[in-house]
Parts: structure tokens; sequence; C-alpha cells
């Protein structure tokens, strides 16, 4: 099912005072997977989506997008290249309304600078509605962004990122915070999403419930280190992974 | 309110000379300062508050003084673009340096740009003619040479159709993508760059253009006083436009022609009645208006126009701010 | 340039450092706690100067030695924190913590217009002279040239003291770390307990009090006249925003290269001496864009 | 015309910030002579009225105000004003809103030696012949000395005053070196920098055409740090300081007073006039009169003789704004000093008084002792002739200038 | 321990809880379940008084509506924010400290709640030299939990405290918290959860809240569904 390389990560290292968040990370992703990172906290999971958006410059390592060297190049630029990314702690645009959020990054994306026309004129607007109700967030989309729920602020985060229509995105924990009776509907809906527009994402999870469901392949993070990368059945069957991560039900 | 209020005030201003004549100057001088005040509010939508526009207000006036006096009689048409320009490439050169910068840093560095045209427009005597100023001659318009009365009926006109444009310009602008776009530097920097947007580049875009508006200002009160000194270019002044600003408004373009309205009248009214307390009588005025005003005069109006549920900072307080603290914080 | 002028340098440069930094580290303090620029800092330090310049004056007819005005000026500047500084606070400010950083900083310039013109109302127009504590520590002799010993000593030690005790109150004692978590953030503070109004008004009344302790001990060196305000506080703007957010130490070097930059103006480049606070601010935001001693943001996501 | 039924006067004046030192005692003194002339039955039996407005608030502010008060009020004169920088933008102004002014205070001499004004009058001396007196007086009764240092206010007026001085010097004694050059800003709080600079340079003269709260603080950090024992101090407008200054200013300091007034004026100070006026001005401010005051005085002196001249002129009718500056040209005056001239410029030839400061048992400060009167057409160059080349073709002659002396107590 | 009677907040003219009226019993642990968006954050800050709200809240039968919210933790009452709200400039160790020292416990006594919170949260002990604002997001919740262990004697609030968590993580927190209670049986727990699975384990109760109103009928959403 996986086809040709994405994006090729090989020999991260990062580490803050004592700390090592990353020690030789090295991860390869081919178009069409949806990867599942997993791992205790403090791992470094969110370090190396730092890494590979270019919010941390590693000591050592590189990454590579369809061969191009992500290292050195600024969150701005690499997004450029088609890799969005949405964030473990929602970042919104706290004192707009949650239609305009997402019309922005649209408009970002279509480059449209447009000085004299209104934001909601543009075809943007009918953009961020469709998004909208993708996450089934329509309800909230004339709320400022600061009123809404914890859970909510995740959807609509994620809702920026697939403004961006990257070929990879990237997301941290998409729906922890997300009521369980929303979560899976959602997860479901957004995958089916990325399918459609032939996207490759990886995300974070905490929940083996979302791993086993959604991921093609599960890549395991224990200090710093990629302790085991493969397919969610195996993987998650690991006694090694299970007595880190996952623990007995 | 855009689309009534404003042609309603436009239209009472511009009959206002042909029914009375008596504040044709104040009105002037209103309508020129209310420039700078809509670049500051230009800025303030990206959350940075510039201490330092009175240097650009400073360049537009200098650059009339100099043209007028080593050049010689250039028309009042070729003057103001001719100064508008200066204070836009000024704009340029420090914007490029100080969009880097943000709150306290940006507003400081700002101020300190400023300060040092101010030190030096004071101590180049022999060619700004030092604190005491630089004459402003009184240029032709379309070729014909006026005499006081005619000129400054002319220079109301030209004030009033300028700031108008200006007015209108400004409220397309930040309804626009990259409007939205530079509002949202103000609550999310973070997120714009992983938007692939540059903060810096939009927020220097509006740096330029909130320049070129101080700089017009300063040419229009610079022909009008026939007077060009360095405090037009000292912290206070920028001060007093941030100051304007809020008086009337920082959330709707029209704030800036309302502060400027308010101050101004306060301000000869206040020299007029209350003497030695003017600066006073401005100071509560200003404490009032935040105090229970806190979106403006024009917040007044406009309230009335907005539905409930997007009440500004006052009303979502408690969650708002400590939103947007959290925002420092994620 | 010789050695006898670079040492008469040092001295002006440090005598004046020390002034400046007894004003700014109030500013400074109140800043990095607050986040309100604090326009009206500028005024408290007229205050000072006004109330003991007249108070040390009157007291000095009732035949009060001229070392004893120390101490008085002492009093006056806890008075004026606590009284102008505390309502201050309690009435205004306090209203407004919940507004736009730039709301907030234009009610202090509102305040800043007041006080300049009620204290044009309260004391005129006329300049205020009494320099009885500066007679009193007499004069020091450097490479023949004479100076105060109240500048050159007395102010730099002072300085100094304030310095490190406002160190050690923000690093080690509890009122220091409940000022510095309320700056983070009030919710969770007043979550562990902590009264974030009796901490603000305390940070406010503690920079008020040092404006105008400075404007009191800056009397005996100057005339205090109307205007002496709005100067000061360019200056300690200038020495807030090069020290980097609420940066003691920050403020302490920047105070001082600022005082040092001044007097080689007077002495070297006489057209500089009015630019050169600026010029040393944009260049250390140049090479450090969180100025001196800023720290660059914690992890953001 | 027919009667108005009052004269408004417009005037400026430093009313805030340190020159406000210097500006208030002026509106004192335009109060009480406006009383006492009102009380006289006004000019022509027409009460005046005045309006004030500050200097101290800045160009701009100063130049809408000026427009209010001409056009709004619709004043009958302006007198604008003390500083050199707001005459040489008001005058213009004037002109342009074709109402009187006269320039009440200000110094500096390019005012009519720039422009021919038609509305504009000066009713006092200008800078050239009181930075000659003070130069005059320096080098007739301390001729030895080598080095000079200036501590001149950075605006017009401090910067013409040293270019007079410093070239006037340059023509008579040569050989005499400049070893500073100092212009800290109006209104700067602390000198302690300049103080030590001149310390280590120590020159034998130092002159300082400052004024206001400025002087007051440079003299007093400089005596505190005895620089004013090492040196030779010259004021030629500490006249106006020195009883606040009191003891800080050192006896033998060439002090002076832009003009020939004092409140210890050897010729006039024993007229009923003078003396009435003294005490007015105690009463209302608890001092005795400085030079602000006496050219205030000179002011209203010429616009009361401007207006009897232009009604006696007019035969006994009001007389128009046009008669009035008719009656202006070549008017002679007499304020609380000698008698002052307007030429056909419209400059005022005002003698120069100028002395040294000296303690004495009678005043808790220093009075000016030594006095000498220079004539104005002495030391000023005449109609048409810019100051400048005039001290340009200045030579040891100069030096032989006549004057009256005069010593306190006789 | 708790009682709420008719508490009713209202942000910016839009009412968000609706006379929320419960009670966690003493010792007793209660789940406070609902979607997102639902109240359960809102609720907690209003028994902090981080928010206005009408009603009646009662610790310990005293009403408590009416004590300045910075005096409430002094009651006994911790609370861990969902969003963690850490003191970036201090350490780890001085974040979980600083209620104690506010409330000015003797040393010995704070330290023996320190012990005891780094008895149920050991990786706190190895982050504690660490300035608060390194950590990772779910560090950052482990802290704000050992924040709230440490002035919480009475109740303690949780607001989604797994969230974020590694599994592992999440049960081992379960089993502590378990033996928090067991060690001291007067401690009563409000727990918030949007996701019910995790608390089934150990919650005495679950309360239901629904746009602002309590559920009569709780039905745990079923992760399978
Ligand atoms: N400052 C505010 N302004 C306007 N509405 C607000 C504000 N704060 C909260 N709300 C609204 O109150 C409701 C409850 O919010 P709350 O955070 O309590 O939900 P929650 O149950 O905690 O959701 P989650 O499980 O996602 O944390 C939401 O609809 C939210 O939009
Ligand atoms: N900017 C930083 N400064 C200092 N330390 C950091 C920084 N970013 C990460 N760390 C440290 O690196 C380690 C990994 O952090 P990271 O956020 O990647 O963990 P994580 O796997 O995302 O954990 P979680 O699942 O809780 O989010 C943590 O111990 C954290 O304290
Ligand atoms: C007060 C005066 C000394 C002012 C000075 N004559 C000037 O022209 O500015
Ligand atoms: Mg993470
Ligand atoms: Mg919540």
């Amino acid at each position: 099912m996986s086809g040709a390389m994405l994006l090729e990560a090989s020999g991260l290292e990062i580490r803050f005072g004592g700390v090592v968040a990353a020690d030789g990370i090295g991860l390869t992703i081919a178009e069409g997977e949806h990867i599942a990172i997993i791992g205790p906290n403090g791992a470094g999971k969110t370090t190396f989506l730092n890494i590979c958006t270019g919010y941390l410059k590693p000591r050592a390592g590189s990454v590579r997008y369809r061969g191009r060297e992500l290292i050195g190049k600024s969150p701005r630029a690499i997004t450029r290249l088609g890799i969005a990314r949405a964030f473990q702690i929602p970042q919104l645009f706290a004192q707009q309304t949650v239609r305009e959020n997402v019309a922005i990054a649209a408009a970002a994306r279509a480059g449209r600078i447009a000085p004299f026309t209104r934001l909601l004129a543009t075809p943007e607007r009918d953009k961020a509605d469709a998004l909208l109700a993708l996450i089934d967030c329509a309800d909230v989309a004339d709320r400022e962004a600061h009123e809404l729920p914890e859970g909510k602020r995740k959807l609509v985060d994620i809702a920026l990122a697939l403004a961006l229509e990257p070929e990879l995105l990237l997301m941290d924990e998409p729906t922890s915070g997300v009521a369980s009776s929303e979560k899976f509907a959602v997860m479901e809906t957004l995958i089916r999403a990325l399918e459609a527009r032939g996207v490759t994402s990886v995300f974070v999870e905490h929940d083996m419930e979302m791993v086993t469901r959604y991921a093609t392949r599960v890549a395991v993070w224990s200090s710093g280190q990629i302790q085991r990368d493969g397919p969610p059945a195996e993987v998650l069957a690991d006694p090694e992974v299970i007595r880190t991560v996952i623990g007995t039900a | 309110m855009m689309r009534i209020l404003f042609p309603a005030i436009l239209a009472a201003l511009a009959v206002y000379p042909f029914v009375g004549t008596s504040y044709v100057p104040l009105l002037t001088i209103v309508f020129a300062k209310a420039l700078p005040v809509l670049g500051i509010i230009l800025l303030l939508q990206a959350g940075q508050v510039s201490f330092g526009h009175a240097l650009f207000f400073a360049v537009g006036a200098y650059t009339m003084g100099f043209v007028l006096r080593d050049v010689g009689a250039v028309d009042l048409v070729l003057l103001l673009p001719l100064a508008t320009l200066a204070a836009g490439v000024a704009g340029l050169a420090v914007g490029v340096f100080v969009v880097r910068y943000r709150y306290i840093f940006f507003a400081m560095l700002n101020l300190a740009f400023s300060m040092v045209l101010y030190s030096l427009l004071e101590k180049f005597f022999h060619i700004t003619g030092g604190t005491d100023g630089l004459r402003v001659a009184r240029p032709t318009v379309l070729g014909l040479a006026m005499d006081r009365a005619e000129f400054e009926l002319v220079l109301y006109g030209v004030s009033l159709a300028l700031l108008a444009a200006a007015l209108a310009a400004v409220h397309r602008l930040l309804d626009s993508p990259i409007g939205h776009t530079l509002k949202a530097i103000k609550t999310n920097e973070t997120r714009v760059e992983y938007l692939g947007v540059s903060p810096r580049r939009t927020l220097l875009a509006f740096y330029v253009i909130s320049a070129m508006l101080a700089g017009l200002g300063g040419a229009l009160v610079a022909v009008f006083q026939g007077l060009a000194t360095p405090d037009y270019a000292y912290w206070t002044r920028s001060g007093e436009m941030v100051f304007v600003a809020i008086l009337g408004g920082a959330g709707n373009v029209l704030g800036a022609l309302v502060g400027s309205f308010a101050f101004e009248f306060i301000r000869s009214f206040a020299a007029a009645y209350v003497g030695d307390y003017w600066q006073m009588t401005l100071g509560v005025v200003l404490l009032v208006i935040i105090l229970f005003q806190p979106d403006g005069l024009i917040g007044l109006v406009q309230r009335l126009g907005r539905r409930p549920g997007r009440g500004r900072a006052g009303a979502a307080g408690e969650r708002g701010r400590s939103e947007r603290n959290a925002m420092e914080r994620v | 340039m010789n050695t006898q002028l670079l040492l008469l340098v040092l001295f002006d440069g440090i005598a004046y450092g020390a002034l400046v930094f007894l004003v700014a580290v109030g500013l400074t303090l109140v800043f990095g706690v607050m986040r309100i620029l604090n326009v009206a800092h500028g005024s408290f330090y007229a205050l000072g100067a006004y109330a003991a310049v007249s108070l040390a004056a009157w007291l000095a007819t009732r035949g009060m030695p001229g070392w004893l005005a120390l101490p008085v000026y002492l009093v006056t500047a806890v008075v004026i924190g606590v009284v102008v500084g505390g309502l201050m606070e309690r009435f205004l400010l306090r209203r407004i913590y919940d507004n736009e950083q730039a709301l907030q900083l234009l009610v202090t310039f509102a305040i800043f217009m007041i006080l300049e013109n009620l204290q044009r109302v309260i004391w005129g127009v006329q300049p205020y002279f009494y320099s009885g504590p500066l007679q009193a520590l007499g004069n020091v002799s450097v490479g023949g040239v004479t100076y105060t010993a109240y500048q050159t000593l007395f102010l730099p030690a002072i300085a100094l003291c304030v310095l490190l005790g406002l160190r050690f109150f923000l690093r080690h004692t509890l009122a220091g770390s409940v000022i510095v978590a309320v700056t983070e953030d009030r919710e969770a503070a007043m979550a562990v307990g902590i009264n974030a109004r009796r901490a603000f008004l305390v940070t406010f009344v503690i920079g008020a009090t040092l404006a105008a302790l400075g404007g009191a001990l800056a009397s005996p060196t100057t005339s205090v006249l109307p205007g002496i305000g709005p100067d000061m506080i360019v200056l300690s703007f200038a020495v807030a925003a090069t020290a980097g957010l609420g940066q003691i130490e920050g403020a302490a070097l920047a105070a001082l290269l600022i005082g040092l930059g001044r007097s080689f103006a007077v002495f070297y480049a006489p057209e500089f001496e009015v630019v050169m606070p600026y010029l040393i601010m944009v260049l250390v935001l140049l090479v450090r864009p969180e100025g001196l001693f800023g720290r660059t943001a914690a992890r953001k996501i | 015309a027919d009667k108005p039924d009052k004269v408004k006067v417009g005037i400026t004046t430093f009313l805030s910030g340190p020159a406000s030192v210097f500006g208030v005692p002026g509106r004192a003194a335009a109060e009480i002579l406006a009383k006492d002339l009102n009380d006289r039955g006004g000019i022509g039996g027409v009460p005046v009225e005045l309006f004030f407005t500050d200097e101290g608030a800045g160009g701009e502010t100063l130049a809408s105000e000026f427009r209010r008060l001409v056009q709004d009020e619709k004043v009958d004169v302006m007198m604008a004003a003390i500083s050199s920088g707001n005459c040489l933008n008001l005058a213009p102004l004037a002109e342009d809103l074709e109402v009187i002014n006269i320039l009440w205070d200000c110094g500096t001499q390019r005012i009519f030696e720039e422009e021919d004004y038609k509305y504009n009058f000066r009713t006092q001396g200008n800078a050239t012949p009181e930075m000659m007196a003070a130069l005059l007086y320096l080098l007739q009764t301390k001729p030895d000395f080598s080095t000079i240092a200036v501590v001149n206010q950075d605006y017009a007026w401090g910067r013409d005053s040293w270019n007079l001085f410093s070239s006037a010097l340059k023509a008579l004694k040569p050989d005499v070196k400049v070893v500073a050059e100092l212009f800290p800003r109006f209104g700067a709080p602390d000198y302690s920098a300049e103080i030590s600079r001149l310390q280590a340079l120590r020159p034998d003269v130092i002159l300082s055409t400052s004024w206001g709260g400025d002087l007051e603080t440079f003299v007093r950090q400089a005596s505190q740090r005895g620089l004013t024992q090492s040196s030779t101090f010259v004021l030629p407008l500490a006249e106006s300081s020195l009883q606040r200054l009191g003891g800080a200013l050192p006896d033998g300091a060439i002090v002076g007073g832009r003009g020939d007034h004092y409140f210890l004026h050897p010729e006039t100070k024993d007229t009923d006039k003078f003396k009435a006026f003294v005490a007015e001005f105690q009463d209302a401010t608890g001092d005795y009169p400085i030079y602000p005051a006496f050219h205030m005085a000179q002011a209203f002196a010429a616009l009361e003789g401007a207006y009897a001249k232009a009604i006696e002129a007019n035969g006994g009718e009001w007389p128009d704004e046009d008669q009035v500056i008719e009656a202006m040209n070549g008017l002679s005056f007499t304020g609380l000093g000698r008698e002052v001239t307007l030429r056909e410029d419209h400059q005022g030839l005002e003698d120069q008084l100028i002395g040294t400061a000296r303690t004495v048992g009678e005043y808790d400060f220093p009075i000016i002792d030594n006095m000498r009167i220079y004539a104005a057409e002495d030391i000023m160059p005449p109609v048409g002739t810019e100051s400048v080349e005039w001290i340009g073709g200045l030579d040891q002659s100069f030096l032989d200038t006549k004057f009256d002396a005069y010593t306190y107590g006789d | 321990m708790l009682e709420l009677q008719d508490l009713s907040v209202a942000i910016a003219g839009i009412p968000i809880l609706r006379g929320v009226t419960f009670s966690v019993g003493e010792g007793e642990t209660v789940a406070y379940v609902g979607r997102n968006g639902a109240g359960k954050t809102t609720t907690l800050r209003a028994i902090m008084g981080a928010v206005a709200s009408t009603g009646t809240i009662r610790l310990g039968g005293r009403a408590i509506e009416t004590v300045p919210a910075h005096e409430r933790p002094g009651l006994g009452i911790g609370w861990a924010p969902e969003d963690r709200r850490l003191f970036s400039a201090f350490t780890v160790k001085e974040n979980i400290l600083l209620p104690a020292r506010v409330a000015r416990l003797d040393p010995a006594e704070r330290d023996r709640r320190l012990e005891r919170v780094y008895a149920i949260l050991p990786e706190l002990k190895e982050m504690a030299g660490r300035p608060a604002g390194s950590v990772s997001g779910g560090q950052g919740k482990m802290v704000a939990l050992g924040r709230a262990l440490m002035i919480g004697t009475r109740l303690v609030l949780l607001d989604e405290p797994f969230q974020g968590l590694a599994p592992v993580l999440a049960q081992r927190y379960g089993e502590a918290l378990r033996a928090l209670q067991a060690a001291d049986p007067s401690l009563s727990l409000l727990i918030t959860e949007s996701n019910p699975a995790l608390l089934k384990s150990f919650a005495d109760r679950t309360i239901g809240i629904e746009r602002g109103e309590i559920e009569t009928a709780p039905v745990l959403a079923d992760p399978g569904r």
C-alpha cells in the first residue's frame, strides 16, 4: 500500500540540558501512510515534530522531504513545501472568529493578499465552512476562538492545518481532550478526508484504541529513541511496548 | 457603521465651510492629525504600539520645509506626494529593523529612533534651524499663489479629501485577508509562521503604510502652520497619537477621526477656558473614556450595532485575559 | 585621549548612571511584573523631588542639619510611593488589568498628564533648590577636579544597595516568588492561594517609591523644575528596554552604559550627548534582541 | 474709526517649563501695568484687556494659540515673545494675520536684519548691543585673560549670542583661545559632566548667556564644585536670576540684564513711578522686579504712547490699525529705564546696563555694582547693516566706547 | 464535603452553567463527565472562584461562595487545571512547593506532603530541577497534579488529568489516586473527564453534565460505539 518515499529522518540528536529528547532518531515515511507515534510522556514525540517543522534545530541528523533537506529551514519555508502541523496545545487566533481563523489559513494557502476584498467574501470562506462542517464545529463558526472549550479548540486547530491542503500532515495528539463520544466519529471522518485528498499523516497518540483503528504503522518512542516500529498488530502486542507504554488494561 | 455614519460625517464636514468658517483652521488640523492616528490604529491591530510615529510625522513636515527652502517654489500637488514618499522610505528603513521586535521592545525602539531624529533636528542648528524649527513657505496650489484665507480653505478641502480616502482604504484593508493576517499576528505569531506566512513582512508592509499616513499628516500640518519644529518628533507627540487612537477607539478606523476631533477641541477649549489646567482636563477625559468606555468614543456608537457574544476585552475579560497569557505561555 | 580625562568620564558616568538606575529600576520592576509601561513613573520622580526639596528646605530653616535631610528623603519617598502609588493602583490600574496592554499604558499616560499639571498647581513653576546633604557630605578631588562626594560616592552606594536588595527580594523571598507567579498567570496564581491584587499593589508601591526616592535623592544636585519628569521617564524607558523585560541587573548595567555614554559625549562629542541613550539602546537590541539580560521566551509549542 | 469698548492685547510668555521662572514675572508685571493703565482711564478712555498664552506649550501649539487670539478673540495687539525661536516663527505669522506685534523680550538680532516687517516692532534692544556691552565691560574691566569657554542653551538665542560675542572677540582680542563650546539642551537638569570638563580645562573666562532655570542650575552646580572660584563668570542675563541664586553667585561675576533696567537703576530708581511699580510688584510676587518685568513696562509704554500719538494725529478720533502702525514708527517712550526709540527698521534703541556682582549688607543676594551704561547707538550697527559684518569691521577704537559709570550706594 | 446548589455562570451574557446542583461526599471520588463544552471546566473554575457565579458552594457545610478566590485553596482545595498553567519562571519543584509556601506551612509539614506527592508521581522527582516552561505536554499535566495535591487536603479538583498521558501512566495514576484515598480517607476527589472509560476503574460515582445542566441519568459514553 505504501507509495514513494516522502520523508526521511535520520540520526536526529537534540538535548536540553541533561534531557535527551532525540538520540539518533531515524524514521522514513512513505506516501499514503498514516503513522502513529506512541510513547511515554517526555519521550520526545513532540520534539520530533518540532524538528521536522523547523521549530527546533537538532545538533546532528537530517530530515529530507522528497529529497530536500529540511534542517535549517524555517517553519514557514517548510509549511510552504506542503507539510502542515496540528498542535498538542491548540494554537489559534484567540480574538478572531473560528470561521476567520480557518479562512486566514486557507487564504495563506491560496497566497491571497487581496488588500481590498473582504476575507469572508473570498472563496476561502466556503473552504472554511466546509472544513468546519467536516470536524463538526460549524456550530461555533462565529465564536471568537478564545471562547471555545478545550476539545473544540483542538479540532479547530486541526482544521487550520487541513486548510493548508498539505501533502503531509503532522498531528500532535489530535483528539486528546475531545470527548470520547465524538472522538472516534471525528477521527473517522478526518482519516477519510485525508485518504480522499491523498494526504499522508503522522499522529502522536496516547489512545491505543485510536492507534489500532487508524494507524497503518506505529512507531514507539522512548527517551529520545525509536524503540519499535512496525504494523500496529505486532507492535501493540510486543510485551516490551505493553510494559513501557500501553500497560495492562 | 462605515456605511451610514461615515458618509454622513463626510457630507457634514464638506458643507461646513459654506455655512461657517471660524472652525476651519481647527478642523484642518483635526483632519491632518487624524492621519498619523490612523497609522497607529493600523499597527495596534497587530498588537504593536509605536511610541515613535512622530518620527514620520516630522519627516513629512521637514520634507516640506527643506524642499520649499532649498528647491524653491514647488506646487502643493507635488509636495504632498513627495513628503508622503519620504516618510514611506523612512518607514521602510526603520521598519526593516523594528518589525523584528515586539511589545515594549517595538514601542521603545520606535521611541528611540524618533528621539534620535529629534536630537539631530535640534542639534544641526545650521541645517534644520535647531529647536526653533524650520519655516515652511506657503506653496502655490495648481500654480496659483494664494493669500492666507484662500489657502486655508483649500487646505481644509485637501485634508478632508485625503483623510476620507485614507479612512475608506484602511477600513477595507483591515477586513481583507492580509488585514486579518495582521490581526492574527497579535494573538499567535507562531501559528502565522506555521501557515507559511511571514509575520515580519506582513508587519513591515503595514508599518510602511502607517509611516506614510503619518508623513502626510505632518506635511499638511507643516504647510498649514508654516512651520516645522523638532518637537514634531518628540516622544510625547507619539504618545499623543496613541492617546488619540485609544480616545477615538482603535476598534474602528473612524476612531481616528473622532479621537482627533475630540482631542483638538478639548485641547483648544481647555486652553481657552481652564488655562493652566488644560493638561489635567485632557488627562481626566482620557481616564473617564478608558475606564467607562474602553473601546473608545466610536465604541459607543458601534456597540449599538454589535451582536451580543462578541463583546470585546471588557466583557469576555477573565477568560479572555487568561486566554491571552495562555497564548503567551503555550 | 589621556587617562586623566578617561577617569573624569568614568566618575561622571557612574554618578549619573547611579541616579538613572535608581529611577529606572522601579519602572523596570513594575513593567517586569505587571507588564505595564508606567508613563506616570516620571511624575513620581518629580513628586519625590518636589516634596523632598520643599520639605527639607523648610526643615532647614527650622535649623535641621544638612545630613538629616537624607532620612527625610527616605520618608518622603515612602509616603509618596504608598499614598500616590497606592491610590493609583488601587483605584485606577486595578480596574484595567483585564484590558489590552495599550489601554493600560494609556491610563498611566493620562495619570502622567494629570500629575504633571497637579504638580504645577501645587508647587508652581518656580524652581526649588536645597543642597544641604550635598554640602554636608563635602567634596572629593580627583585628578585636580572637585566632585561632590554625594554624587560620586553616596549615590552609587545607594544604587548598589537597591540593586542587591531587590535581587534578594525577588529571588529569595516568598513575596518575591509570589510577585513573579502573579506576573505569569493571575488565575493560576489565585488557584495556589496567592492574593494577586496584593502582589500587584505591593509591586506598584515599591516601584513608585523607588521613583520618588530617585527624585528625592536627585533634588540636592539640581534645581527642581517643571519638566524634570518627562525627561527622566524617557531615560527610564530606554533603560528598561535595554535591560530586558524586568531585568534588575540589566537595568543597572544599562543605566551605567547610558551614564558613561553621556559623559563620553560631553567630553568628546558634545553634539551626541542627547542621542547617546537611544544609540546605546538601539545598538544593544541589535546584538541582543531580548535586551541585555533578557531571557528568550520559554518553550512555546 | 469709532471707539471700541476695549483694547484687547494678547501676550505670549512662558507659563510652564524651566523658562517660566522668567515668564511668570513677566505676566505679573503685565497685570500690574494694565491695572494702572486702566485706573488712569485706559488708552484714550478705552480700557485694555489682556489674554495670556503659554510659550512653554511648544512652537506649534503657540502658533495655533496666536492664531486663535487674533482670529477668534480679535485682539488688537499681540505681544510675542520671550524666546527668540518663537519670535522668529511668530513675526511672519503676525505679518500674515495683519496684526500689530510687539516683540517684547526676544533677543535674536536676525529678526529685522533678515526681513522687513510692517506689523512687527521690538520695544527693546537685541542680542548685538547686549553682547557688545558684555564684551566691552569684560575687556575694559578684566582685560587680561587668554582662554574662554562658553556654555549656552541650544537654541536660537544661545547660538546667535555666542556667534556675535565670539566674532567680536576675534576682532578685538584675536589671541584669546576658545577652549570649549558647550550647548546643553534647553532645560537640561544636570551639568555635572560639563562642569568636570570645564574644571579639567580651567578657562580664565566662562561665558553663559543662559537664563531662567537653566542658568540657576548651572551656576549652583558650578559654585558647589568650586568652578566659580577658578574662572571669571560672564553672565549677561543673570540679573534675572540674582534673587534666587543668592550666595551661589560669586562676587566678581559680570552680570547684565539685557537693557538698561534694574531695580536699583542708578538714574530712575528714585522716581515715584519706579518706586510705585517696585512696591506693587513686590506685593504681587514677593520679589523685586527682574528684567522681563521691565521689558513688559517698555512694551506697555510703547503701546500707550503709540495710541496717544495716533489719536492726536487723527484729530482726537480713534485711530485705525494703519494709523497706529504709522504712530509706532520713530516712536519714543520711556519704561522704567532711559528713553527708548524705535528706528525705522522697527528695532528699539535701548541702552545697556551691566556690572559686577557684589554682596552687600542690605540684601540677602548679590547686587550689581560698578554699573556701566552704554548708549545703544555706540554698540549696534546702523539701520541696514547686518550685525555680523558690522562686528567684522570693529577695531581697537571700539574699546574706547563711552559709558556712564555708577557704583552702588551713591 | 462539597455541595453545589443551583450554581449558574454566564459569560458575556451567554448562560454557560444553568443551576448545577450536586454534591461530593467526604472521601468520595466523583467522575464528572460530559462532552466538550458541556461546562466541566467552568464548574471547576466557579468552585475556585475564577469565574463569577450565582448559587451556593458549600465546603464541609460552610458556604464559601463569598470567600475570595485566593483564600479558597487555603481551605484545602487543590485544582489541577486542564491546561496545566505552570509557572515557567520556576522549576518543577518550585511549582509544586509554591502553594505550600504561600500557605506558610511549616517546613516539616511541607516536606511530608512533598514526599507524598513524589511517592505518587515519582517522575516529578526526576524533573524537579527543570524549568517548568520546558516540560512536555504530559509532564506538564503531572506537575499540575502534583501542585494540586500539595494544597488539596480535603478536596482535589482534577480537570482531565489523564488527557495526553500515556496509558501506562494513566493507569498508574488511577492506582496512585486510590492509594491516596487509602492514605487519607477523608479526601474527596472531583475529576472531570471527557473519556469516562478511564475513570470506570475507580470512580465511586459518575455525574454527567450536558450543555451546562446536570444530566439526571448519565449514560457513560461507551468507547465502542
Ligand atoms: N470566556 C468565554 N467566553 C464565552 N464562552 C465561553 C468562555 N469560556 C467558556 N465558554 C463556553 O462555556 C462552555 C463550557 O466551556 P468549558 O470549558 O467549561 O467546557 P468543558 O466541559 O470543560 O469542555 P472540554 O471537555 O472541552 O474542556 C463552552 O461552550 C464554551 O464555549
Ligand atoms: N524547548 C525545550 N527546552 C527544554 N526542554 C525541552 C524543550 N522541549 C522539550 N524538552 C524536553 O524534552 C523532552 C521531550 O519533550 P517532548 O515534548 O518531545 O515529549 P513528548 O514525547 O511530546 O511528551 P508528551 O507525550 O507528554 O507530549 C521532555 O523531557 C521535555 O522536558
Ligand atoms: C528670556 C530671554 C533671555 C530670551 C532670549 N532673549 C531669547 O531671545 O530667547
Ligand atoms: Mg508532546
Ligand atoms: Mg474543560
